[in-house]
């Protein structure tokens, strides 16, 4: 394409790239954090429930800031991970990390929610049929919950693909290393005369998510199908 | 292996407080509606956790809140056929029969699983989802859903309720098989005498949440005092053995040295059967009734007459086939002139012998009688 | 600084294809860019909007000792919106709530970007504050406050020269005395701990004439080379 | 008020095409399990929309493809019970019942409604919430919701297969009453032909999606050709006339000019009502026998002996009380030297009439005969 | 209390201001625009479904530019609003629109999983007791899709306490009128040392917004529990 350079085709690369792995890492421990809320009972559920919501509530520029202290090279996890070879300071991974802490409570109230809507019964009749609690998990639950698992996999995938404040706050506007498209877009809004470079790459990410939107929407069809019939 | 079960569980406005045996065999739970029976279930199966109680297979101990013993559903390997359905909707008929075996350390046996989709006519939805299925059929493939888990216990919460009358004679002779051969219990909860009575070892009565009666199949049925079964339940249940196969469709069977006219069955000479015949299915005449179309006469001696207040009178008989009840009109009673001791001779139509009220291998073959 | 990013591209651009080494700029706010530098971000140089940043990272120990210069110097202007805006003179005199109408002011954050910063200064000294100080409408970056005025929702801004010179939406109408606030001047410095060849080489050429042309065609005023301190 | 049908429907794999009338009264879709009686119960409810059809309650067309008319569902203002219940869980018992008068002009009927909470027996339950009761309970809501949404029609889906025996019976006289007093046309979904027998003016055998047999309930049930229903469901209805009550609990009506005793009915002389005579309840003899605990003999004539490759015959006798059919065996039939033409007398116990079987107003009032 | 300055409560009351009112008029639209994607088939549906994401996807200083360019008193919407005394720019009302549209993807998605999750044979068995669409939707769809209401508020109210970028790109930064809690902080980051300052607003923020996500789980257990009985 001419209409975009390749800074800013690296930008929709990294973007793509960070939205994906946020999405994609972010979902274990969000199907677990959804669980725990949707069914367990344990004294401290509140303060979870609290600390998944955190990065809805908080600016995203302290949300970013609290990454930097926390993984910045010099943060007390940060400088921990960097002994075992994980770097997220100043890297894609550092965005992809921003990017899945915003995404989180979208991911985390979609799944909840599919699963609070899960008729116990059917589990109920998994275990009788000597389903394990973790059997019953994958068997029945987990495709039950199918929709909401894409659901909040899109709104994840959406929110990554327009996270800005964390992540410039946290791994900085590096070309072709932490400049995502809302960075680069950003930065095209700083400079006088940036705008229509800015809506060029605001059209490319809206044509990225819608992307992913519509292939959601056509998964989550036929997950639906499925369990209705025919 | 005998089941016994012990249960107290209260619901605001319902008192559960349940002792019973199930030996093996088939145990039928019967009440009313709302009288316990799918709690007691439940209970067994690990999905309700009762306030009290303990429930073993002899030694073999599923919970017991005595001594803190809770044994999860998915140790308990019971095949529970629910009240319900529940099928899996995201499964294919195929997955939701074959769910049980995903988790059990036996091979699914693919013999086993023919007989039953053929047994249960859902060959042709395999392919299908739960959604797409009718009532009945959601229901059938409940039971074999169930059936072929492997179970060490069935747990079945009316599984015949949804059925028509051709399909129920094709399933019950499977229970029966797996009463009889299979040494596992089968908790069996109904509201169709007939089917009771045909399938049942032991019945147990329940009654807003008490067990009002429990015992021996024959001898539950044939109190009439049993409330929950009604007066239309009453029945006897004759041991017979069959004797030879005629060619006009009939098998006769041997009760005690008398002859009995059933329709064709499909067991070999030799095999012993149980028959019920329903109190309001035998007539009583003090001579030897002459050029009746009904071909079974049993000949006894009336044990006791009890009346209600009812129009009815319920005699029992003692014959060499065992014990026969008959309910008669008290009119009738009085003009027969019956007494204790008095001589009588119990007549019964062939065909009044329905197929659910024959158990035994296989059941009957010919299907329609006509 | 973000609002640098033209300028910086161009030079780097031309640097780049001078000596063949590889310039890597990262755009964003002064005060996340000053915090990364404090949590270890694999930094040379820092170009900051703001003083006070400098400062801080000076007094820090994170600065490479004497390499710290003032880069530009930029003015702050009073811009209204439209092209054919009256000039006015801006004095003590000026009676800025007779211009605003019922309109706003927009500026920067005045309590915490540097435009708005300089601006309350500016009103401040010319004792103009008092009367506007409930008019302000203060946006979060320079950019912000600029498009308020471009687009019509306020009436008046202050904003950069550099700014208000690319916008045709907005005409200047007044440029603030020198001595009004003080001098806006944007350091850039070395920072301690890296390999300083290269970096002192490329800062050497920020101070060089061909990048004093790109910067100057954007607006900006070089500063005059100094040494140390602010 | 009639009702017509016609509705053509294809799922992948089944195909209906059904074409019937129903009358004002209840018709019963009698059909086995998967034949489509669902399917069309729903079109004509207006839940499914079929490929092709009509449906028009004498000149108030339901739906008409051919004419593109389609009324929604919720101004049709049909009670349907659902054979899976179908409760709102959000919402007490109470609220569920009177859901329907909620959206009806009409002012809900106080009366009415106790009169139906006693008859479902659900008075105790009116705060609970669906999620606390048991499978017959829910049933038993769901068909006072029905009843209470003051319906121009009812499509009752196997309402009542999960009941027992004794509710049935205080159940069944409420439909019965329905048919008789309320002109409305009931279309009722069951696979017990006693229940069938008792209630239907109409029946509609369904087999395969296709309609194989239908017409009044006595004609058709006494076929026994109607493969679904299968032989024991044959039997034939008799239209009698409550003469007197006798003191020992008895009922005597006039079939005909013969009488024939039954369980105490709560109607007053003169009332007529229906019994319904299974096939496999009647005895045949050439002699009028005598010294039977048997009260009801009918005396006729041969008219058909119908055998199949069963064991069984079916006879229908013409007699002065209106067609009756015994199920005999052939060997019997061969025994008595049964022919058309031959004169022969049915014997039938007073109390092989079961309750169910009785219809008319009010229903017996002696529910335990003993 | 004596660790918030006036202009810090003033602060926390306006988020709490925006925040409940983004939320309530969110809703109604937002239920409408979940309706319409669970359970209608249209034509432009993937566009409306496009358009429900897009605060989402975009970073949200575009979204506040293009609410400025819609709404702001010279936008299309804006000049038409205001002529029926309905103004946005530069009142709290605005910083409410701009939290709504952030926060509206929320709910929807929220609501529409739940709706989804809808028992059909409910509604038709509604329908057939007489009940039209609307009664269906009021007696039967409404009460069970509670739970989801419930959720998507909550992510709603969670994400407008937050919401930062497009609020004071749209509404700018005014001290009582449209300084919430995340522009004050945000404006406190800016400056060196103000982080402790910055500290003392965010545990507001979470504060408060805890305390509407007790209070929404203590609702949903309510609303869980009188449909699952007892
Ligand atoms: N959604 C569907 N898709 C495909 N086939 C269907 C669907 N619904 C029903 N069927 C099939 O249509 C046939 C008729 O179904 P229907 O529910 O009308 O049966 P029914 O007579 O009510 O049976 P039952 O007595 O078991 O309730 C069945 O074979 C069933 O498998
Ligand atoms: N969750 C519950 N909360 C309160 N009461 C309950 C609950 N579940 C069941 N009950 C009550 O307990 C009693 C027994 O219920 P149960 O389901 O065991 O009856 P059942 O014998 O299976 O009846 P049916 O034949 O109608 O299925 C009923 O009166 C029912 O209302
Ligand atoms: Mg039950
Ligand atoms: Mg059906």
């Amino acid at each position: 394409m001419e209409w975009l350079g390749p800074e800013e085709w690296q930008a929709v690369r990294l973007s793509l790239r960070v939205s994906l792995w946020a999405t994609l890492f972010g979902l274990p421990p969000a199907l677990l954090a959804a669980y725990a809320l949707a069914r367990w009972r344990f004294p401290g559920k509140w303060l979870l429930n609290g600390l998944v919501h955190l990065p809805l509530i908080l600016p995203p520029v302290v949300t970013g800031y609290l990454l930097l202290l926390t993984f910045g090279t010099r943060g007390p996890v940060g400088s921990v991970l960097q002994e075992i070879g994980v770097v997220f300071a100043f890297r894609w991974t550092g965005a992809a990390l921003a990017a899945g802490i915003m995404a989180f409570p979208l991911l985390v109230r979609a799944m909840r929610l599919s699963l609070e809507a899960v008729d116990p019964k059917l589990e109920q009749a998994a275990a009788t049929l000597g389903a394990s609690r973790v059997w019953v998990f994958l068997t029945v639950t987990l495709p039950l919950i199918l929709p909401g698992i894409i659901a909040g996999s899109v709104l994840g995938f959406a929110k990554a693909m327009g996270e800005f404040g964390a992540t410039i706050t946290f791994v900085s506007n590096i070309p072709g290393q932490t400049q995502t498209l809302p960075s680069a877009i950003y930065a095209f809004l700083q400079v006088p005369g940036g705008e229509s470079a800015a809506l060029r790459l605001v059209a490319v990410s809206v044509a990225v998510a819608m992307s992913a939107l519509l292939l959601s929407e056509w998964l989550a069809r036929r997950a639906q199908r499925r369990v209705a019939g025919t | 292996m005998t089941l016994s079960v012990t249960i107290q569980h209260r619901f605001a406005g319902f008192d559960l407080d349940a002792r019973f045996e199930a030996p093996a065999g088939i145990t039928a739970l019967f009440g009313r509606s709302g009288s316990g029976k799918t709690t007691i279930v439940n209970a067994v199966a690990g999905l309700l956790r009762p306030n009290a109680g303990r429930v073993a297979a002899e030694d073999h101990v599923l919970f017991d809140t005595a001594r803190g013993v809770w044994l999860p559903p998915h140790r308990r390997r019971v095949g529970y056929i629910f009240q319900e359905g529940r099928l899996f909707p995201h499964l294919s008929v195929r997955q939701n029969l074959r769910y049980g075996t995903w988790f059990s350390a036996q091979r699914p046996r693919p013999a086993e699983e023919k007989r039953v989709i053929e047994m249960l006519g859902i060959g042709a939805l395999l392919e299908r989802r739960p959604g797409a299925l009718s009532g009945g059929e959601k229901q059938r493939v409940a039971i074999g859903r169930a059936l072929l888990s492997a179970p060490r216990m069935i747990l079945a919460d009316e599984p015949l309720a949804a059925l028509d009358e051709a399909r129920k004679s094709e399933i019950l002779p499977y229970f029966e098989r797996l009463r009889d051969e299979a040494s596992i219990p089968i908790l069996f909860v109904s509201h169709s005498a007939a089917e009771v009575a045909r399938l049942a070892t032991t019945v147990v009565a329940l009654e807003a949440g008490r067990v009002t009666r429990q015992g021996p199949a024959a001898e539950v049925l044939a109190d009439p005092a049993v409330t929950p079964l009604g007066a239309r339940a009453a029945g006897a249940v004759l041991s017979c053995r069959v004797t030879r196969h005629h060619d006009d469709g009939l098998t006769e069977l041997d009760a005690g040295g008398t002859p009995l006219f059933i329709p064709r069955l499909g067991a070999a000479p030799g095999t012993p059967v149980r028959v019920r015949i329903a109190a309001h299915d035998v007539i009583l005449s003090r001579q030897r009734p002459e050029g009746l179309s009904a071909l079974n006469i049993i000949s006894g001696r009336v044990q006791e007459i009890r009346s209600g207040d009812g129009p009815g009178t319920l005699v029992s008989l003692e014959t060499p086939a065992g014990r026969l009840l008959a309910r008669i009109t008290r009119r009738s009673a009085e003009a027969l002139v019956l007494a204790p001791g008095v001589a009588c001779h119990a007549v019964m139509k062939t065909v009044a012998v329905a197929p659910e009220d024959i158990g035994g291998l296989g059941g009957p073959t010919g299907q329609g009688l006509l | 600084a973000a609002s640098l990013k033209t300028a910086l591209e161009d030079i780097a651009a031309d640097y780049e294809a001078r000596t063949g080494d590889e310039i890597t700029i990262s755009f964003a706010g002064s005060s996340a860019l000053a915090r990364q530098i404090q949590q270890g971000a694999p930094a040379d140089i820092f170009i900051s909007a703001n003083e006070a940043w400098m400062d801080e990272l000076e007094t820090d120990g994170l600065l490479e000792p004497g390499t710290r210069s003032d880069l530009l110097r930029n003015s702050i202007v009073l811009i209204a919106h439209g092209t054919e805006a009256e000039p006015v003179e801006i004095s003590d005199a000026l009676d800025l709530p007779a211009l605003l109408g019922d309109g706003r002011l927009a500026m920067a954050l005045v309590d915490a970007v540097p435009a708005g910063i300089y601006g309350k200064a500016a009103l401040e000294s010319l004792g103009l504050w008092p009367q506007v100080a409930p008019r302000v409408a203060q946006a979060d970056n320079v950019r912000a406050a600029l498009a308020l005025v471009s687009t019509g929702e306020a009436p008046l801004g202050i904003v950069y020269a550099t700014d208000a010179a690319a916008d045709k939406a907005v005409s200047v109408i007044g440029t603030f005395p020198e001595d009004s606030h003080a001098p806006i001047i944007y350091p850039a410095a070395r920072l301690s701990g890296r390999d300083g060849v290269a970096a002192a080489d490329f800062l050497s050429h920020l101070h060089g004439d061909e990048a004093r042309a790109v910067f100057e065609a954007q607006g900006f005023v070089m500063a005059a080379p100094a040494g140390t301190g602010s």
